[in-house]
């Protein structure tokens, strides 16, 4: 919980992979519906660059992406939440968890992050 | 006579000078510069040799010179300030006047981004206009510009270039003048198309009285086809072709385009010859100097007059 | 009947700063918040037992699906603890005497049993008490003489043919006390088990082998001896009563694990203790065969049956009359209750109140189990009548509606077929809370199900039951209870009977469109009976269908969206007070002034003043509010006493950390999926828990105070509760952390409702897991926490209005009376907006005089200074200290000081170029119309032929999307008043839905009997083909109610065109508010903060809002200077804790923050370094994110805060 | 200010291929305002650079520091008390600040985190361009503000040359022509007369041609 996408930053994006995350969801507001007029927008590349980071040392960019949702959509966020969770378990554990040893960290959990 | 070289007595004799230009080969085989030499041959007052046009690596002006020269043409050694610092620019003055080249034409020098060599350093030491008074005076006071005495001045016939259609319009004649004051003797304009921008440039240049202290050779570059005339208009700066230009040629079969070119060419040598101010033509048939007999002789200027 | 504004508040001398605010539900409470927060002191007196009317029944509302609990308990809460507001519940107003100004109340306080003071609301007692039915209680006996013993002449055996069952019957020991046995024998002959050694003269023994523990001996011992002595067994020393529910607890674990026990009796014998010992009644015996049953003298209290650990009784068995459940009321009595009650889960006050129809110890004084087990000796049972005088200086009225009694329609079969509901009843069945947990099952027979049709208009617009007005909010929640019918259960189909779909107000159609989209079916048809197939319970429902046929369609389930009206006490309240009612007994008001009532200092709001939905509600209450209080600012903090909260305690840096855990259950919310208890025994393990437990209701007052005790208590650190939304419920946990002297930031919540149990509750096990991560989580963050300061600082008392309309000259001349300076900014050359253009309003009263005298109200009051020709500008500022450019004609600008921000910019009518309108004079819109007929004298208009055609341009994709409400109700004014000037006239109008909401169905019905004639149409089915030219106009249309097709060909096509707001876009990107795709301002909150804009100390009022009539403007633009007047009232403001700061020791001053902040807020200071001005800083935290330095912090969401999540989202 | 782009991941991850454990070092100073050396690039290239090294099996322990100025002696002082704990340090400051430090911490290789760029400024967020080539010899009350050596492609002094088009250099597009805009200012400013009074060929002896140079003022000493 953020006031924001807009607070969220690259080096705590990083963090959650750090951290064993399989995969990072950030949902923020439509864009041109941010409570906090460009929040979403600058979170928007954000992520982007985190994308490219994940690409160029071989994490993986799929395993971060941004969806935008209004608050009434409901089900419409259950519905990324299971298709970014289908994604990210067809990539399997992050080459980190492999690395460490496991694969355990179930991508189900990825959805509350 | 500043350099007694013939251009600069054809011109002081009140003609209509006519020059062209040699790009010199990428390559040292010496038979190029000469073939090319055969075509210009008594067609002109003069002939440029181009010192690495567009960036691109060729053989050196000066060795250009000196195989037209063989030839029996009169150089016109090119220089720009692109590729050589001060040291280098005089020390290449004195070889080239000590070889008995007469004319120089003073250049910045296009970015080495257009040539085949865009990661080299550039070195823009002095400008062209700093150039041509850097000549001027040694030619003329017989000092180095560290102001040591020289042995033996180089006499030169100096020259500059401009672009009367680049931007800002505003600047061309200004800058003219300010060439003129540097000491260029005389000017070889960028091709011609835009005949009206022209004729505004020279009626400024009038009322500057600029064409009285300095020489002003018209430039023609004949179009070989619509192609190179859409060509040179997208890809080099400051080239302004009107679209009725390119629609001219471009109305014509292929095969006859070059004829055409050639044709229209020929109508701007007789245009331009009208115009009060213009005192020379300067023929740049880029890799095209087989027709400049064709195209010189049929704006009715040869012979060429023969000055004592 | 007043007339102007001026008269809706009379000026008194030293009035009283205080206000009686009658009836609790939104209204009664917004009012309340209103006036409390504005330095006026309340007593709020509720008839009921607890605060939050029909909006704490409701499931969810419309068009937003909110939950109505969950948003209307953090007001239940505020109300509850709020200093200024002394509650009166279970309450009546006695009489009221005095004048405006200075009334005198009497409030007589129904007696609860019950120590409010005391009760915990633990729910305890109610838990305990066995009574289930209204007893037949035994005649109490004489004075002085001796209460007789009841013996059966009737008796019955309930066979039960389980065996004994000893080792796991938790048996009391039974001794026999020597001293007092009288040898009698009683207790040997009683015992089944032959576990009882006795002759004659001697005294018994029992073997303690033999004995079950059933107590028959125990009953069998004569009263007068009562020689058999209990041990072991737990609470008896409380009361017998608490030792059987004690022991019946516990075999009902025992019985629940053995799948055997259930349902045959284990000869306990706890039924018949109960009956002999705790009710004092003897009816029931243990015999070999089973229990016997004296069925005469049973009084039928439900207690055997209660106390049965095994549900081996019924009522029925044991008695052969009639049992009289119980009925609980708040769930419209679809499930049964104890006499002892705590109104609902969320209660305010949470406290108990013991029915003295049905309390077995205030009628026999037997039992009294409840006042034994209450740990804290709340309960009395001496009756405490509790009259209060109360001075106050005006009355707000809001007592409620009740529904419509569906059994006054006979052909529906309501109250005989047990699968007709009423709307409410179906609101409770959806409801979380309510007697089904939210699960849809019919009453009948607990079936879920499938086909569910709603019938509209039962008790509305239905002149055979004197209920000829629309209820207004019947079509709303009838579509929202399809809809939401569907989201529990996607089988569900349901289909609307409908005779006209009143989707009239914002985001109302939008709504009806998404129902049909999600398989909600609409008919339009009245059904004219329903039969019941006695076998199924299925119902058969009777209705003619558009086409003119006949149909049957059998449904499982029917609810009757019953109307809204006015209850008889209310109506005789009324009386009392003195206030005038129309023949619904709803009150009657002035379109200028519609919160007065009749009598001078009395104002009403809500359904009571006219049928409305809860926005309206809320509008109408804190127009109330305003209303009551205008006359009373002199005397503005003059009654109320100011919350102090405890110093707060400044926690050390090396303070060991102390974190408190509460694991909300919300009811079964969350504990029917996630293991709370699993959830808190994780959450004591986690580093730094000191403490963790579970509540039922982490939010309900009492929870509230048992956190602040357990804070102190335990010297708790940081708080954390793992339950619903934190957007609705933080800051009332971190009030409580405030008041038990913990700075409020040292707190976090996780979401484990919505996150959890909501969305995985097929999957209870991994629910539970992740409520624990989530609460690793939340502990992890407030661990990570640190205390903030909040910011105070001065506000200024003026108030800006943009827009001279009603709305805006209205709200200027209240705000004035409030005491607040106005400054009025109109675009226009003169004062009046829309209203210049109409002639009268909804009372007929033109506006020419009324506008006139505003103006002079105006003109004369200097707190008011108007601009005319005159725009806001710039805008910059913060709530409470705003400054405005406002440039003025002469092409000066000026800037003014002020403390909020009005927006009443208005509408007007939409002129679309359709049907030759603006071209020939034969076309015009209403408004031209109403213009027209204003000065029609000269004209020939005696057979003047019309035809008005409705949603000319609104309800239309290519026009307006939205309905414009106002105008059906103003389509069928002008037919009515041209009817009326000339009676030869022929109007038609052409309708979609005549949408003549609350009242305005009187005029609808009116114009039908005045004959007007109305042409249903539907874009899709039979559009009206207009043709208009020179010539003259034609219509063809095919008329449905006869299914023939018309051609019309009228004088005049008066085309009803809708509203357009003004164009508003450069003052919405200036103030940052948003606006819909119509056009109109969305509020903060579309239930609950209707005229707040979301940015703080903006307010809106008026048709900026939305399509509204005049009175309804009125009242909006008072409500909006309620909601001024609880900010400006204040001297000084707190601003939240979460703002962004600048850590100028690593500051590079490279201009990022500046450059990203989208408020453009921070600024290099002259100290080189960057600021951002707390007062200004929105905290979305932008900023911090963008720093390169990493020197902006955000307290809450610092990056060691989210770090802490992240870290220990995967920790173990 | 100094500018700079951050280098190639793979690049960074190759020069630090030797080692399993150094300093990033950040800056406070230029590269923090344009943001490529701050305390925020130093958390994301470190995270990125221990994601990339985990995932790859070599773990790498890198220590998160940042330093006031790179440039300035006592700020690198600070580094010395653990910096031979470190096998290597990876600086993200610019090429003064890396060089500095390699200077004074002789035993400890040091390692480019980013490509120094040019003395800019911010354009908008996000977006520099040059100004300054530090030559030692400032003309810029002659040009309107405007510098010739740095914003003419060629360094002219009587510029424009013929490649100037409607305000663009003929070297890209995206370049203003300098001399257009210098001509520009010199219109609006009236100070045409300033035009060609840069006759004297300038001396690139203040310039990095006359070897690196140094300041010395001796009153500040």
């Amino acid at each position: 919980m953020l006031p924001c996408t807009g607070r969220i930053d690259e080096a705590l994006l990083l963090k959650a992979f750090e951290n064993g995350a399989d995969g990072v969801m950030v949902v923020g507001c439509l864009e041109g519906d941010c409570h906090y007029i460009s929040g979403n927008i600058r979170a928007r590349a954000r992520v982007k660059r985190v994308y490219a980071i994940l690409e160029q040392i071989k994490i993986g960019p799929n395993r971060i992406r941004m969806y935008n949702l209004s608050a009434g959509e409901g089900s419409k966020f259950a519905a990324y939440a299971n298709e970014f969770v289908d994604q990210i378990v067809e990539l399997g554990p992050s080459p980190i968890n492999l690395a460490r040893g496991g694969g355990v960290q179930a991508a189900k959990e990825e959805e509350t992050t | 006579m500043k350099s007694g070289s013939n251009l600069e007595k054809v011109l002081a004799a009140g003609h209509l000078s006519v020059t062209a230009e040699c790009g010199p080969p990428r390559g040292a085989n010496p038979d190029i510069v000469r073939k090319k030499a055969a075509f210009v041959k008594g067609h002109v007052d003069a002939c440029n040799v181009t010192d690495n046009q567009t960036a691109v690596v060729r053989m050196s002006s000066l060795a250009g010179c000196m195989l037209i020269k063989e030839e029996g043409i009169e150089p016109l050694i090119q220089m720009v300030v692109r590729d050589r610092n001060r040291i280098a620019l005089q020390s290449d003055l004195l070889g080239a006047a000590a070889m008995g080249v007469r004319n120089l034409l003073c250049l910045s020098g296009d970015h080495q981004k257009f040539g085949d060599d865009p990661q080299a350093k550039n070195v823009f030491d002095i400008d062209s206009m700093q150039l041509i008074h850097m000549t001027k005076m040694m030619r003329d006071e017989g000092v180095f510009p560290s102001g040591d005495k020289l042995d033996g001045a180089p006499k030169f016939f100096i020259g500059c270039a401009v672009n009367p259609f680049a931007d800002p319009f505003e600047i061309r004649v200004p800058r003219l003048k300010l060439k003129m004051e540097a000491g260029a003797d005389f000017v070889q304009t960028q091709c011609i198309y835009n005949m009206t921008k022209f004729k505004e440039y020279m009626e400024l240049a009038l009322k500057e009285g600029l064409p009285e202290k300095i020489k002003i050779l018209a430039g023609v570059t004949p179009l070989k086809s619509a192609g190179m005339a859409k060509f040179m208009r997208r890809m080099v700066a400051g080239m302004d072709i009107p679209d009725e230009v390119v629609k001219r040629i471009a109305d014509e079969p292929k095969e006859k385009q070059a004829a055409k070119g050639i044709e229209m060419a020929i109508e701007q040598i007789q245009e331009l010859k009208e115009i009060e101010g213009v005192s020379g033509i300067h023929v740049m048939a880029i890799e095209w100097e087989e027709k400049l007999e064709e195209i010189i002789g049929g704006a009715g200027l040869l012979p060429r007059p023969v000055v004592e | 009947m007043t007339g102007n504004l001026e008269n809706s508040s009379t000026t008194v001398e030293n009035p009283t700063g205080a206000v009686m605010v009658i009836g609790g539900g939104i209204s009664g409470m917004q009012s309340s918040l209103d006036l409390a927060n504005a330095g006026i002191k309340v007593y709020l007196v509720e008839s009921s037992p607890a605060i939050g009317g029909k909006m704490a029944q409701l499931d969810k509302t419309f068009p937003t699906n909110d939950c109505s609990m969950c948003i209307v308990s953090p007001k239940l809460v505020e109300v509850g603890r709020h200093n200024n507001i002394e509650l009166f519940t279970h309450s009546e107003v006695q009489d009221l005497s005095g004048d405006a100004g200075s009334f005198q109340a009497n409030i007589y306080s129904h007696p609860r049993y019950v120590d409010v003071n005391l009760c915990t609301g633990c729910g305890l007692c109610e838990l305990v008490c066995p009574v289930t039915e209204v007893s037949y209680f035994p005649e109490l006996p004489a004075e002085g003489e001796k209460k007789k013993k009841l013996r059966a002449k009737e008796k019955r055996i309930v066979k039960g043919d389980g065996s004994v069952q000893p080792t796991s019957l938790h048996k009391w020991t039974f001794t026999v006390d020597e001293e007092t046995c009288s040898k009698c024998g009683s207790c040997y002959r009683a015992c089944l088990q032959g576990a009882i050694d006795w002759q004659k003269k001697s005294i018994a023994v029992i073997d303690q082998d033999k004995c079950t523990g059933c107590g028959a001996c125990f009953i069998a011992c004569p009263e007068k001896y009562q020689a058999i002595t209990v041990t072991d067994a737990p609470d008896f020393g409380k009361s017998v009563g608490a030792a059987v529910h004690a022991r019946s607890e516990l075999l009902v674990k025992e019985f629940a694990r053995d799948q055997d026990g259930g349902k045959n009796c284990i000869r306990c014998g706890l039924c018949v203790i109960t009956c002999q010992k705790v009710m004092q009644i003897g009816a029931l015996k243990m015999v070999e065969e089973g229990i016997e049953a004296g069925v005469d003298i049973c009084q039928v209290c439900g207690a055997c049956v209660s106390n049965c650990p095994v549900d081996f009784l019924n009522i029925d068995d044991v008695t052969n009359r009639e049992p009289r459940p119980l009925l609980n009321a708040f769930n419209e009595g679809l499930n049964k209750r104890k006499p002892v009650n705590i109104f609902y889960p969320q209660a305010v006050p949470r406290v108990p109140v013991i029915d003295e129809t049905s309390c077995v110890q205030l009628n026999s004084g037997a039992c009294g189990t409840c006042a034994s087990i209450c740990g804290v000796g709340a309960i009395d049972y001496a009756p405490k009548e509790v009259e209060t005088e109360i001075d106050i200086g005006s009355v707000i009225f809001s007592p409620g509606i009740e529904v419509f009694d569906a059994r006054m329609r006979g052909e529906f079969g309501y109250g005989l077929y047990k699968n007709v509901v009423t709307s409410l009843e179906f609101e409770r069945l959806l409801s979380a809370s309510g007697p089904t947990s939210g699960t849809v099952s019919r009453p009948g027979d607990n079936k879920h199900p499938k086909k569910i049709a709603w019938i509209q208009c039962v008790g509305s617009r239905d002149h055979s039951c004197d209920r000829d007005y629309c209820s207004s909010v019947c079509c709303m929640y009838a579509t929202k209870e399809a809809f939401i019918a569907r989201e529990h259960d996607s089988s569900i189909e349901p289909t609307i009977f409908y005779i006209d779909m009143r989707s009239f107000g914002k985001n109302f159609d939008g709504y009806v469109t998404r129902a049909k989209e999600n398989n909600v079916r609409y008919v339009r048809a009245m059904v004219s009976r329903i039969f019941e197939d006695p076998v199924t319970g299925d119902l058969e429902l009777r209705y003619v269908d558009g086409s003119g046929n006949r149909q049957t369609e059998i449904f499982e389930m029917v609810v009757l969206s019953v109307g809204i009206q006015v209850p008889q006490q209310v109506k005789q309240l009324a009386g009392k007070l003195d206030i005038e009612l129309d023949r619904y007994g709803f009150a009657v008001t002035d379109g200028y002034t519609p919160l007065a009532t009749s009598r001078p200092g009395i104002f009403v709001s809500g359904a009571v003043n006219g049928p409305k939905d809860i926005p309206e509600t809320v509008v109408e209450a804190s127009a109330a509010a305003e209303a009551a209080s205008a006359a009373l600012a002199e005397a503005r903090n003059s009654l109320i006493t100011l919350e102090t909260l405890p110093p707060e305690r400044i926690p050390a840096p090396d303070d060991e950390l102390r974190i408190g855990v509460f694991i909300c259950h919300c009811g079964t919310n969350i504990a029917s999926v996630v293991d709370v208890a699993a959830v808190t025994e994780y959450a004591k393990t986690l580093p730094g828990v000191v403490y963790a437990e579970h509540p039922l209701y982490t939010c309900s007052q009492d929870s509230q105070e048992r956190m602040r005790d357990i804070i102190k208590e335990h010297r708790l650190n940081r708080v954390v509760t793992s339950a619903c939304s934190p957007t609705t419920h933080e800051p009332l946990f971190q009030s409580t952390l405030q008041q038990a002297g913990l700075n409020k930031y040292f707190f976090d919540m996780a979401n484990i409702r919505d996150q959890c149990s909501w969305v995985h509750p097929n999957e209870p096990e991994l629910a539970t897991e992740k409520s624990k991560r989530l609460t690793r989580m939340a502990v992890a963050n407030a661990t990570a926490g640190e205390a903030l300061d909040e910011l105070e600082f001065d506000v200024d008392s003026r108030l800006l209005i943009v827009g001279g309309g009603v709305a805006g000259m209205t709200a200027a001349v209240e705000a004035a009376k409030q005491g607040f300076g106005v400054y009025l900014v109109e675009k226009e050359a003169q004062l009046g907006g829309q209203l210049l253009n109409l002639q009268r309003n909804g009372d007929g009263k033109e506006f020419g005089s009324f506008l006139e005298s505003v103006k002079e109200t105006i003109e004369q009051d200097e707190k008011i200074r108007v601009f005319t020709s005159s725009e806001v500008v710039d805008q910059s500022g913060f709530v409470g200290s705003f400054e405005s450019e406002i440039a003025m004609p002469t092409g000066a600008t000026r800037t003014v000081k002020h403390g909020a921000i009005l927006i009443a910019t208005g509408a007007e009518e939409y002129r679309p170029e359709i049907y030759g309108l603006g071209e020939y004079d034969t076309v015009m819109s209403q408004t031209d119309f109403g213009a027209a007929l204003e000065s029609s004298e000269d004209k020939d208009w005696e057979n003047l032929q019309v035809v008005m055609l409705q949603c000319a341009g609104s309800r239309d994709e290519d026009h307006l999307a939205y309905c414009s409400r106002v105008c059906c109700n103003h389509a069928v004014k002008n037919g009515l008043r041209l009817k009326e000037l000339y009676p030869g006239v022929r109007v038609d109008i052409l309708y979609r839905d005549m949408r003549c909401y609350g009242l305005g169905e009187e005029d609808y019905r009116e114009a039908r009997r005045a004959g007007v004639n109305f042409i249903r149409f539907d874009p899709e089915e039979n559009p009206p083909e207009i043709k208009t030219e020179e010539s003259g106009i034609e219509i063809n249309i095919t008329d449905p109610s006869v299914r023939l097709p018309v051609r019309l060909k009228p004088d005049l096509l008066v085309l009803s065109t809708g509203m357009v707001p003004r164009d508003t876009e450069e003052l919405a990107s200036m103030l940052r508010v948003p606006r819909n795709d119509g056009g109109f301002f969305i509020e903060a909150h579309a239930k609950l903060r209707p005229v707040d804009l979301p940015s703080e100390g903006l307010f809106m009022a008026g048709t900026a809002h939305g399509p509204k009539n005049s009175s309804e403007t009125i009242a909006q633009a008072q409500a909006a200077v309620a909601r001024v007047t609880t900010l400006l009232s204040q001297e000084r403001l707190k601003m939240s804790g979460i703002v962004s700061v600048v850590d100028p020791t690593n500051c590079a001053v490279c201009l990022t923050c500046v450059r990203a902040c989208p408020y453009g807020v921070p600024f290099i200071n002259d100290q080189h370094t960057a600021e951002i001005n707390p007062a200004l800083c929105q905290g979305c935290g932008i900023c911090v994110a963008e720093c390169p330095a990493k020197t902006i912090s955000i307290g809450r969401f610092e990056d060691r805060n989210i770090r802490a999540k992240i870290e220990s989202y995967t920790a173990s | 200010m100094i500018t700079g782009t951050p280098k190639p991941i793979d690049e960074v991850l190759e020069m630090l291929e030797p080692y399993d454990n150094i300093i990033l070092a950040g800056c406070h100073g230029c590269v923090t305002v344009c943001r490529v050396g701050g305390e925020k690039e130093v958390q994301v290239l470190a995270s990125t650079l221990r994601l990339a090294r985990e995932a790859s099996g070599k773990k790498i322990e890198i220590r998160e520091v940042s330093l006031e100025r790179q440039c300035d002696p006592e700020y690198v002082e600070q580094m010395r008390p653990y910096v031979e704990d470190y096998q290597a340090v990876l600086s993200i400051a610019c090429g003064a600040g890396i060089q500095f430090l390699a200077e004074k911490i002789t035993t400890t290789p040091l390692l480019p985190g980013i490509n120094t760029g040019f003395l800019g400024v911010t354009e908008r967020q996000g977006e520099w361009t040059e100004r300054c080539q530090g030559c030692g010899d400032c003309v810029l009350h002659l040009t309107g503000g405007i510098c010739p050596v740095t914003r003419c492609a060629k360094s002219l002094f009587h510029g424009p040359c013929g490649g100037s088009v409607r305000g663009i250099c003929e070297v890209d597009k995206e370049i203003k022509c300098g001399w257009q805009l210098i001509i520009d200012r010199l219109v609006a400013l009236d100070q045409m007369e300033n035009y060609g009074k840069l006759k004297p060929y300038k001396g690139w002896n203040s310039a990095r041609d006359g070897g690196p140079r140094r300041i010395i003022r001796e009153d500040m000493i």
